[in-house]
């Protein structure tokens, strides 16, 4: 299993976080790349999606999502009664945990397709799928009981029309419309820079995770060791779904992915609106400062060797 | 040359559409805004990412109007968010 | 006829931004696309250039500026006396009509490209040439027997030296001076990148348009008629000129649409400067909010059906 | 620490350069300026593309040079662009 | 409705990790940042480039605490770089 | 010797800021760019050095240091004595001369490249060396006998993770552990765009040379006579020693070209920092609006006949 060197700028932006340095990737730039990864996933998945039957894609995404939904629903009541956290702070890093990483993500469909595994083009659907339902059942779950209301109409305008979503979505319309030899004069933007963006972006990950590192500290043991083994527990159920629904290795290796990654791009922006009063330094210093680079160093390879042995067993 | 107050509020950018919407429903007839980043109780706020950015936003109008847009943002968005506000007395001069 | 799918970004921005989606283009960033786009279309433009001999391209320049003029001195009594436009608001509208859009130009030559319509390369040249007349003309129009002053440094400064005016000139006479050979390592940049950033940008108009259109409504119809019909006049006044010059069919669609389009980068600035007492919301609601969608979506085509039409009847 | 005035001139980008060549050319000695957005009689300004954003110039100096200002300020752009202007008084500092 | 000061500080942006770390250590609770660009005797600064750009720190306190801010920045930083400061009074609201 | 076109890009943007055009790249594009040539250059480097014993490099790497450290300590008495400068502006322009410009290095490497002439991989070790020591020397130049204190913590910081630095050595680091094939997915960013980013990078070198140019004015002739000899000579240095360590003929021009540059990324922050009495106008206005434009136009022609000719006699 070689290595894949994109992970190594996520490095490299931590040690220039760690050691103060002047390196920063000005917002404006940070905006602009990730606009650019979402819109060529979407891209990316639209061209692939006429490949696949319509009827088919609904159902299997139904289990998806389903079963995704178990996440968010079991990590409440542990960060809750385990972690003895605030109702808002559980329900907020549940739904961080229950949506996913698009680079996180993109890290694994690059290590596929370096190792030259094959995956479902869908898959680009179910990440689009799993990306707002957690963020939903999250408020709920914070309301559950209280008296405190919500700015529904605000947090279904930050959902479905938050750029995540609308390029993700948007990119896959644009893409399953106009299919492959439509798209192709765009190939040479959206699909060959792509892993040279990733790079660029991971750089600016690291000196952000790094930044939240410090903060981990203050939230102890019990939210670190949350961190590591409930992605592990996700990409389970996503590696035993993906062989229920008779998903290649490869489509497992990814659904295990999505389930293992947490959201640091669409959750914390509508849980800062939705659930105000959780704190948003313990769930972005889960996902972002241990979640992120434990699966891109650790996860997938793991996720891996997990669909192998299943999937071999089978 | 018209006395007036000026009211700054210092605020995280993820609720400044939000903030906007309250002022001017208040009745204010206009703002100014500028991407800012700082320290407070909320701890640092570096600039960078959405969740992690300040907005400045400058409002001049009548006391009994700024009066009633501090005592609104107070009750709203001050337990759960990074917020600071100041007023002064300034002459407007157009 | 296919589809050109760079037109759906503009859509996409659209509803994003009728959806008041937290999607944002940095300013930084759209200001660095635009300056791409100049540079890029100057560049392909130059290394073609010498491919013509440079009379012939003086004395077809003289007869496309010539009728080009025509546009807004026809434009500005319109709006004057059927519009009761204001003198400065009638005078604004038509330089920004008289002057050309950019981008419209591009997507019309990518259209053409991708049904392998060949055109002719100094195209580009009236682009650069069509760009700035009009402006000059505006102002004129604007303070014709009234004792109003004008910034005339200011103008021409803004006019000859305006980063739109520069970059193109500039990125024509880069190429002209290097040619194909020595021009050829920055094909990967300047040509291939050439249709995804068009991509990017049009998303950025559609944020921008979608603004404008609630400003459209209070203008009423008189002006979203003109942003339809004097396009298509202007288009036809195009393509019977590209006939008289003898130009191909694919470069009097290209004139037809440089004639119909409508200047929303450098118009704007210069108006704002030259004659500040014209309402910029009514010039750039018409040209950015109607006649560039107009343009894309219905106007291309239909200016090259009219040049089949005309050059069939030859 | 001398008193001074503080006059804080928001006006649209466009004019920025213009603007500053008027301050330096009425006498001021320097000026400090940021990119801004906002609300005003002018309508919504975004702050995104040029002609749909502001500039928040500052400059301190005597009442005396800040009254000329605001006069010439007043005279030439008030009608035609996006304008507003205070003044407060404020300890210099160094 | 506390009595407080404003100090805004007007320096090099090559300097604000430092200028925040000094002020942080003098006491402040807080701060708050804008990128600027500005003309003063270092000459026009156009806010390209890092060794050419400015930012605009405001600190609200006690006036005690900004008088310490002022007195050791303007010894520690005022003869090498730009550097301008200001206080007045404001009316703190939450 | 045929024509490189980039060059002109800084042209252009000389004439933009001659004009006072309002033509501007913004901030973080310029920071966006600088840090991808950095990396890029980093990457190309690390690639590479694995093709040569490390043994063999650490060696000549002395002599390119330890020969390179001449220059500040040269550059220092001419500009204290004969130019009677300050002390701490001696020292400031004796470190920019003695540091290097990765701008200047990359138009030599693609001028070599467009007349297929080989040269070292391992020359961006040598830039990368060559970068930080002048620095340092030119602090304890500036401090030399004098009791103003230096912060040096925040020297080093600034000089070890300063981005310049970090940058070309994560990318140098990054590019040798990952070798050619994994890196090759991560050319058409980071190779293929190259060329492209170099003339929009060269585009703003140009807008702000043109503000220096009323400043040296000021400053007077012995400054910009300094500008043009200093690096000559350096260069000349440059092609004695290559010769000697058995470089190529193009590694040569390199290693002339590395000696004749001065910095005007790393070495202003670090100075501003670390000797803040020095003038900043004077040394960048030197480096960035006389010996920037020297080397691209004249230095790297004549730099290439001196070492043909010494290449020749040899
Ligand atoms: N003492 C202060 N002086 C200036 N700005 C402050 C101060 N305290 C807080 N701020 C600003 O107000 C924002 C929110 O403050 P807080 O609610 O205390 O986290 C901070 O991020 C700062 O930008
Ligand atoms: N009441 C106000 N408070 C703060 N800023 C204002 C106010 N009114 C206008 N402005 C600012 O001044 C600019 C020009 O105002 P106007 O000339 O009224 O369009 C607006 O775009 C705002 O940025
Ligand atoms: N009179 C002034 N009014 C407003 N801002 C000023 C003034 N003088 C200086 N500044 C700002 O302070 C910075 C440093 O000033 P100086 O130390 O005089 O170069 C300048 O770059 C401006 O941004
Ligand atoms: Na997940
Ligand atoms: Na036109
Ligand atoms: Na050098």
């Amino acid at each position: 299993m070689s290595f894949e060197p994109v992970v190594l700028f996520f490095l490299l932006g931590v040690i220039a976080g760690l050691a103060r340095s002047d390196l920063k990737i000005p917002s404006a730039i940070y905006e602009a790349l990730s606009i650019y990864l979402l819109l060529a996933i979407g891209l990316k998945g639209g061209v692939k999606l006429a490949e696949y039957p319509m009827a088919t894609l609904l159902l299997t995404s139904l289990f998806v999502v389903a079963a995704g939904a178990l996440i968010p629903l079991a990590a409440f009541p542990a960060l809750r009664y385990l972690g003895r956290m605030s109702r808002a702070d559980a329900a907020s890093i549940a739904a961080h945990y229950g949506s996913v990483s698009v680079v996180t993500f993109s890290v694994a469909a690059t290590f596929l397709e370096q190792h030259a595994m094959a995956y479902e083009g869908h898959m680009i659907v179910y990440l689009v799928l799993l990306e707002f339902p957690a963020l939903i059942l999250g408020v709920l779950l914070a309301r559950f009981g209280t008296s405190e209301q919500t700015r529904w109409d605000r947090l279904l305008r930050e959902v479905f029309f938050g750029k995540s979503i609308l390029l993700l979505i948007g990119g896959l319309v644009i893409g399953y419309i106009a299919g492959p030899q439509s798209i192709a004069p765009l190939d040479k933007f959206f699909f060959d820079l792509f892993k040279g963006v990733l790079a660029f972006f991971l750089l600016e990950m690291g000196l952000v995770a790094a930044s939240r590192i410090a903060d981990l500290r203050r939230y102890g043991a019990f939210l670190v060791g949350f961190a590591v083994v409930v992605p592990i527990l996700s990409a389970l159920l996503g590696v035993f779904l993906a062989r229920m629904l008779d998903l290649s290795e490869g489509g497992a290796v990814l659904l295990a992915t999505l389930y293992a990654s947490a959201s640091y791009i669409a959750a914390p922006t509508a849980m800062r609106i939705a659930v105000p009063e959780a704190n948003p330094a313990l769930s972005i210093g889960a996902s972002l400062g241990v979640t992120f680079p434990f699966n891109i160093f650790l996860g997938i390879p793991l996720y891996w060797w997990m669909a192998e042995r299943i999937y071999a067993g089978g | 040359m018209a006395e007036k107050s000026l009211l700054v509020i210092i605020t995280e950018s993820v609720i400044e559409d939000t903030i906007v919407e309250e002022i001017v429903a208040l009745g204010a007839k206009g703002f100014t805004a500028c991407d800012a980043r700082g320290l407070g109780t909320h701890g640092m706020r570096t600039g960078r990412w959405t969740v992690g950015s300040n907005v400045r936003i400058e409002v001049i109008g009548d006391s009994s109007l700024l009066e009633r847009i501090v005592a609104v943002l107070q009750e709203k968005y001050d337990a759960d968010y990074g917020l600071l506000m100041y007023t002064m007395p300034v002459n407007l001069r157009n």
